[in-house]
């Protein structure tokens, strides 16, 4: 395959050393100044005393993460204990973004997989077909899928029909629903990253693989696995963070009735609550997790790089 | 020959890349226990015949049977066969034990055994030391002999290497050539050996298949190959050569008359037949002996000297303005003439040989 | 490339493939074929009509989609293009400029956008954007597209970079390439698949943007995502269904060109 | 002849009429839009007032954004047509006088059910919080604490914005326990899962069970004898409005009867001028989801205050988590 | 030595690897116009200081000097030197033609001229033919020639080849040797050659460097190095060579009396102050007559042959049990002793060498 080359997977180079700050600059300009100042600004208010009906007042306070974090009953009266309502919504978030990541791997995988190894003019054409969806709008697509599996909608109507099944499957309102609407929303972004992992596999490894006795399977899990692993990575990312925060797959196909973490951070800007600084709170911790996630991601990245 | 004989049997493989065509009906038997070699320029089709053995390449035409058996069809996995890739493929996410060990695993060894066999391995290749480093940070000689050790390993039917031994220095070369001569008689299986290196088929080879061009030109033992070749492109190929432009004088079923180029009269085999007419004469310049000149077979003049280590090698110009080259053993006692001397040319009878074009 | 079994072939990946596909096409059919739908409500078929097109153009509220659609094209190509560069620029730091200072906090920084939750960046970045008077339209959109966009195309480019060794970059220098032609000559071609995943995922990403637009954008300037947003959880309106109906032969057209592009551009080579 | 910037909910204005508007007096005319009082309330805190000139919260809304300074004030001579609003919308507790804001559309909040699933008595309230088995598992409830919980407590009898323990300890419960009947949380999909049949009755504004109505959903909207929420959105002149004469040109043309019933007959609500009688078509006229029984109870959402709210908030993130 | 003489200068250069050092302080000068080969093992570290010159690996002490100028900080794309790569990284998205035109594009060639010069370059290594392709459609021996001509096509100031012919078949390798000869005389550019292959060190250049372990061991000319190796690992990597167990009986100036395995005393030349002892003799494998056994410096018996072409190397153990080898010049004139035959062997005086360890 690739001339000769050995490729190794996470082989740091230095090829550009000393560029680094000026090929940083752009990102650290944009999301620096665009994103980072306003998210330390809501640092901040997660720090500050919130104002009735949103808005904060600018006296410290650590009420916010007190709510997050202790119980003292419906009236504030009683002693502290743990708080269970929050932790339980983000642990309920966490498994349910798992969850969609998992399967999008499983199903993103092969289909990364068969697009990469196409001939090289009908890949741009496949990668095309599995984006072209997107050019609708996810509330459109995901308003489509509830009318698609609604009790009442086509697919039961032709399952009926055909007598495959006796009555309705009720899938809407239900967690597959809601699953089938985060696969149906993030697809593409565990596809790709995997895709532009695949399209440089060099098959002489499975060739030597396959030659050492190994079937097609053992060669996948032993040997493409750990060397496309970059992106999978980052296609994992990709899909989990954004389904952490999603609403419109939850409210729409699963019913909203609970809360994820998107939509309770959103009550606290946009609901009845108006508690900013919580909201402020919530997201700090959120991000506080996630960074972890990327960090030790990082870490081990690192790790791999000798030089 | 019995097909209980024979490990591995290349028939009529013909091989198309798109309207390229690498191996235009390539027939070979190679024996059990037998250490083959092809031997052939670059891009003769050694590397493909080599794929198409082990699996990774569907022949256009033919068959390729092991021991009996039809492969067509089954996978690369299932073919008892190992092979040392040219190109290394080492698993770029594993230690080089890993890599050696992955082989024995499959095959459904404990992993201490595995372990244990692996390590073994890397010993014999020089490489214990460097067990738990990844590919890339090793140097390509010592790449070269991870791919050796990893294919050695699970100890294979047969054994199909893609230059294993070019990236390797003289002395280590040596010694796993006869590690590998050693393993191969040991276990009794069918190496075959894919190399550039003239030397190296000569040595180790039991027989040597020429190819070129995607065909077989001659097989044969090694010195069949080098004293006996049946063309000119063995012949050339092969060692180094003088051709010398002849006139045959006649032909007597192995034995031609010949006029040399200075018109004294030689005899010599032939290597097939020929007709009468203008041929060439092979003549090996470590068979020409130097002599006064004038009553020689040849005359010549000294244009340059090429010191070899163990031999020194004679550029000379014949009077006709040919090139040779002479090759004396470089010791005390040779005298090895000045450059610009004239000096006579002797053919050893029998070494030199008419061949086809 | 035939070979006796292909190795790059594994049972059961096509089948995964077409059932991935039908399940993002099968939604899409529908509104597909309910766009050409004579009656006003998605349930029941008044037969076949073109009057939801016709509305497009025609109907009042044609004005402002049709704005709204120019709008959000322009921004998503805008925007992915400005964070595929960026993005790149930033993968060429991280897997080929060695350790830096600050390595591991620009990873995070790059990330970020990922990490905060949509409804933070959107009233966060409003608060910013007002209280520094940056407050133009359809330019803090793009501003806020860009931003959140980064980490979309970054993370697929970098991860192809890191799977390519800098020995090609190395010939290319050793050749009298200055870094930059090393770059443009040698590593951009070979990331080619990297960056058209990133720049699809920023693009549609950005297509798909809701929540933060609606927040930084100037008042009365519409994306298609906030000129279509209320009205479709009631139900998809015929003319919206015609709406997308229509994106996706803008991009299947779009598709089909760069296609035949590529094709005649190769058959020239 | 300059520039009007509306922000008003999704769907609730024909674009024919802003096109009236906008030839009529030569002023070019954007709207952006909300999908809730809070989300216009988050949008205007968080920036955006100063964008636009006039905006349309609902009754409790127009009370709140008083409070925090965001409306401005006009005098009924700066609209010829203010005598056109009828005398019972003039002096709303909310805004007493009309300093801020004209009446745009009122309605009221209950719930529909679907008379092919339920074919009982349509009464009380306790077919949603105590359901029979028919609508068990099939009801949509919207999904703001405000409309919800008040609903809740017209249920039990308790008063808006009570703090006393034992009434909200009660409510808990019982929004609690009703939760295990109801199928989803949701207040854009009221009207479309009415229509579609994902749900066999849900809590939904009565304009837009009208709708669902007219789209063919067989259901019939309750007026319960424990009582409704009435409410009405208003238009309200912004602070800061960059196009202040404008927004009173509109605010005055919506005043007019003909503008206004062209609202009614779009949304389907009722509108608070006199004179739109002629002017509406007549299956809006007499829909019964407008026409309730003279004897019906009704009340608006109060706003409650700060240390009140907080406990109506716990109740419903506790419902929801 | 004047420093305009000196094309570059490797001056006290050590290079780590986290905790392994690759060079250990390695200091060479490179003539203007010389031909000089880095000969070594696989893995002590010859690739590493080609890499430094060529600048892609920082040194971690010492200094890299181009024609007096120090090149430390110096980006590869400003230092006139082209480097063969061991693993060829040839641009894949590019077919075989535009490979080679790269540098020169990049040097400001018009594109006319540009393909002009590729072409030829492509002839030189005879791929004329294969100009379209993409790499991957080429066997490794032919990759291997595009990298080759890919580097030659600028004319470099300096070029660094590291192994550029060991995928290339013995012809192809001797035709591409005498055309980088030739090239380098004309050219009048200094070459550093990295080969594990002795042969081609001690054909192609004019001065060789020998490292073993990330340390130079000696340099000088191929005879000097080959003839004259200054320890026990120079004499035992570069060529064959038997190494006997001896007795040092005296040791005066550069001439040592030993006593032979057999009893004989010998006077042979001593490669440093060596003190007396025992020693190691190093004596060539062509540098050992046969004669009838009895009164020649050695006895032996023959144990084996192998046929090399050229020559035939016998395998002999000596009554002591030490094992030898004697290679003889194949042709007709020559006898080659029987298996199991007892003969005598006479060292050549001064080709047998007292080194040491
Ligand atoms: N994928 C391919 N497409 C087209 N031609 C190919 C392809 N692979 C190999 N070839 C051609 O087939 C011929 C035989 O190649 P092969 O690799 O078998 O050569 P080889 O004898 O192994 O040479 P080397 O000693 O250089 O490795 C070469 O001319 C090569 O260019
Ligand atoms: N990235 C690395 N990390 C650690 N050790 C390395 C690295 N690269 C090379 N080495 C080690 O440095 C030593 C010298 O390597 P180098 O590539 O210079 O050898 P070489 O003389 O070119 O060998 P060969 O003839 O096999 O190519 C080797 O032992 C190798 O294992
Ligand atoms: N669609 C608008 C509903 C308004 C309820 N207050
Ligand atoms: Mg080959
Ligand atoms: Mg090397």
């Amino acid at each position: 395959m690739a001339a000769g080359a050995p490729m190794g997977a996470g082989t740091s180079s230095h090829i550009y050393e000393g560029n680094a700050p000026r090929l940083m600059a752009p990102s650290w300009i944009f999301i620096g100044f665009f994103l980072l100042a306003p998210v330390i600004m809501m640092a901040v208010y997660s720090f500050l005393t919130k104002e009735f009906r949103g808005g904060v007042i600018w006296e410290f306070s650590l009420a916010a993460y007190d709510q997050f974090f202790f119980d003292r009953g419906l009236f504030g009266d009683e002693p502290p204990s743990i708080e269970w309502t929050y932790i339980g919504i983000f642990w309920r978030s966490i498994w349910q973004a798992g969850l969609a990541t998992f399967v999008c791997l499983l199903i993103g995988f092969p289909t990364a997989w068969f697009i990469a190894t196409r001939d090289p003019q009908s890949r741009s054409i496949w990668l095309f077909l599995v984006t072209i969806p997107y050019w609708v709008n996810l509330l459109i697509r995901t308003v489509s899928m509830k009318f698609l599996i609604r009790d009442t909608g086509p697919l039961n109507e032709f399952l009926l029909q055909v007598g495959v099944i006796g009555e309705p499957l009720g899938l809407i309102n239900t967690n597959f629903a809601v699953q089938l609407g985060l696969f149906y929303s993030y697809l593409p972004f565990m596809v790709l990253p995997i895709y532009a992992a695949v399209e440089r596999y060099d098959f002489a490894l499975s060739e030597a693989a396959a030659d050492l006795y190994s079937g097609a399977w053992t060669t996948l899990r032993l040997i493409i696995l750990p060397v496309v692993k970059p992106g999978i990575i980052a296609g994992c990312i990709l899909v989990f963070v954004p389904s952490l925060g999603a609403f419109l797959a939850p409210d729409l196909l699963g019913g909203a009735k609970t809360f994820m973490i998107g939509s309770l951070i959103e009550e606290q800007f946009k609901g009845n609550a108006g508690n900013w600084p919580f909201g402020a709170a919530a997201s700090m911790i959120l991000l506080t997790i996630v960074l972890c996630i990327l960090l030790v991601y990082a870490r081990n990245q690192n790790k791999t790089e000798i030089r | 020959m019995a097909s209980q004989d024979i490990a591995v049997s290349v028939d009529q493989v013909v091989k198309h890349y798109g309207n390229f065509t690498a191996l235009h009906g390539v027939s070979l038997d190679i024996r059990e226990s037998e250490f083959f070699t092809l031997l052939g320029p670059s891009g003769c089709g050694k590397t493909t015949l080599l794929r198409a053995i082990a699996g990774f390449e569907s022949v256009s035409e033919g068959h390729i049977l092991l021991k009996g058996e039809d492969l067509t069809g089954l996978p690369p996995h299932q073919r008892p066969v190992n092979t040392v890739f040219q190109q290394y493929a080492l698993f770029p996410h594993m230690t080089v034990l890993e890599n050696v060990m992955f082989g024995l695993l499959r095959k459904g060894w404990s992993k201490v055994e595995a372990v244990r066999r692996g390590q073994d391995v890397l010993d014999l290749v020089q490489l214990a030391e460097f067990a738990k480093r990844k590919p890339t940070q090793l140097s390509g000689g010592q790449q070269q002999r991870v791919a050796l050790a990893r294919a050695l390993a699970p100890r294979p039917e047969v054994l199909l290497l893609d230059e294993p031994l070019s990236a390797l220095d003289l002395k280590l070369r040596q010694s796993v050539r006869s590690e590998l001569k050693a393993l191969q008689r040991e276990t009794g299986i069918a190496f075959i050996f894919v190399t550039h290196d003239q030397e190296e088929a000569l040595t180790m080879s039991d027989r040597i298949a020429v190819m070129s061009n995607g065909r077989v030109q001659q097989i044969g033992s090694p010195k069949e190959i080098y004293e006996a070749p049946v063309n000119r492109f063995v012949a050339d190929f092969v060692g180094e050569t003088n051709l010398l432009d002849v006139e045959i004088a006649s032909i007597d079923g192995g034995t031609a008359s010949v006029v040399l180029p200075g018109g004294t009269p030689f005899t010599c085999p032939a290597a097939t037949v020929l007709d009468p007419g203008r041929g060439h004469l092979s003549a090996r310049p470590e068979r020409i002996r130097i002599t006064a000149p004038g009553d020689a077979h040849l005359d010549a003049v000294v244009t340059g000297h090429t010191y070899l280590g163990t031999d020194i090698q004679l550029q000379v110009r014949l009077s006709d303005g040919e090139v040779m080259s002479v090759r004396l053993q470089n010791s005390e006692t040779t005298s090895v003439p000045e450059v610009g001397q004239t000096i006579g040319l002797q053919l050893e009878e029998g070494a030199a040989r008419l061949l086809a074009d | 490339m035939a070979s006796v079994t292909d190795l790059r072939r594994f049972p059961g990946f096509l089948a995964i493939t077409l059932t991935c596909l039908v399940v993002l096409y099968a939604p899409l059919i529908v509104v597909a074929v309910y766009s050409f739908n004579a009656s006003t409500s998605i349930t029941n078929w008044g037969g076949f009509s073109l009057t939801w097109y016709v509305d497009v153009f025609t109907g009042p509220d044609a004005p402002k989609f049709q704005r709204a659609a120019i709008n959000s094209l322009i921004i998503a190509v805008c925007a992915a293009v400005a964070a595929t560069s960026i993005a790149t620029a930033a993968a060429v730091a991280m897997t080929r400029a060695g350790r830096f200072k600050g390595k591991t906090l620009s990873f995070a920084l790059i990330n970020l956008p990922l990490m905060v939750p949509e409804v933070v960046t959107a009233v966060a970045s409003l608060v910013f954007f007002s209280a520094i008077g940056f407050t133009t339209g359809l330019l803090t959109i793009l501003v806020a597209h860009i931003v959140f966009c980064i980490p979309f195309a970054y993370l697929p480019i970098s991860a192809r970079m890191q799977s390519i060794p800098d020995t090609y970059e190395q010939a290319a220098m050793d050749l009298y390439a200055t870094p930059r032609q090393a770059f443009t000559m040698v590593l951009l071609p070979l990331m080619t698949p990297g960056i058209l995943s990133g720049f699809l995922l920023a693009f549609i990403i950005s297509l798909d943007d809701f929540l933060i637009t609606n927040f930084v954008k100037g008042a009365g300037v519409e994306t298609l995502p906030t000129a279509i947003f209320g009205s479709v959880k009631q139900g998809i309106k015929p003319n919206i269904m015609a709406i997308s109906t229509l994106m996706l032969g803008v991009s299947i057209v779009f598709v089909s060109l760069s296609w035949l592009i590529g094709r005649t551009g190769q058959n020239k080579k | 002849e300059g520039k009007l910037s509306i922000y008003h909910w999704f769907e609730y204005i024909p674009q024919e009429l802003l096109d009236k508007f906008s030839e009529e007096y030569d002023v070019e005319v954007t709207m952006d839009t909300f999908d809730s009082n809070e989300a216009l309330l988050a949008s205007l805190k968080a920036g955006k007032l100063g964008s636009y000139d006039v905006a349309v919260p609902g009754d409790y809304m127009v009370e709140i954004m008083n409070g925090e300074g965001m409306l401005d004030t006009f005098e009924p001579s700066e609209l010829s047509n203010f005598g056109n609003i009828e005398d019972k919308w003039l002096d709303v507790s909310f805004d007493q006088g009309r300093k801020s804001s004209i009446p745009y559309q009122w309605g009221s909040t209950s719930f529909s059910v679907n008379k092919d699933v339920y074919g009982g008595e349509l009464d009380s309230l306790s077919l949603i919080f105590d359901p029979p088995a028919e609508l068990k598992g099939k009801i949509n409830v919207l999904d703001t604490a405000g409309e919800t919980l008040t609903l809740a407590s017209l249920y039990l009898g308790i008063p808006q914005c009570s703090s006393d323990r034992e009434q909200l300890k009660e409510l808990n419960a019982l929004v609690q326990s009703a939760k295990a009947d109801w199928a989803s949380f949701g207040s854009d999909v009221a009207k479309d899962v009415l229509v579609s049949g994902d749900a066999a009755a849900g809590m939904i504004w009565s304009g837009f069970s009208a709708k669902a109505r007219g789209e063919g959903a067989n259901i019939e909207y309750v007026f319960p004898k424990e009582g409704m929420i009435v409410w009405m959105d208003n238009v309200v002149l912004l602070k800061d409005a960059p196009n202040r004469d404008n927004a009173l040109k509109f605010m005055n043309f919506l005043l007019e009867p003909e503008n206004a019933a062209a609202v009614t007959n779009y949304a389907q609500y009722t509108a608070g001028v006199k004179g739109v009688g002629e002017f509406l078509l007549p299956e809006v006229a007499n829909s019964p989801e407008s026409n309730p029984p003279a004897d019906q109870k009704g009340e608006f959402v109060q706003a409650c205050p700060e240390e009140v709210q907080v406990l109506y908030d716990a109740i419903w993130t506790n419902l929801k988590k």
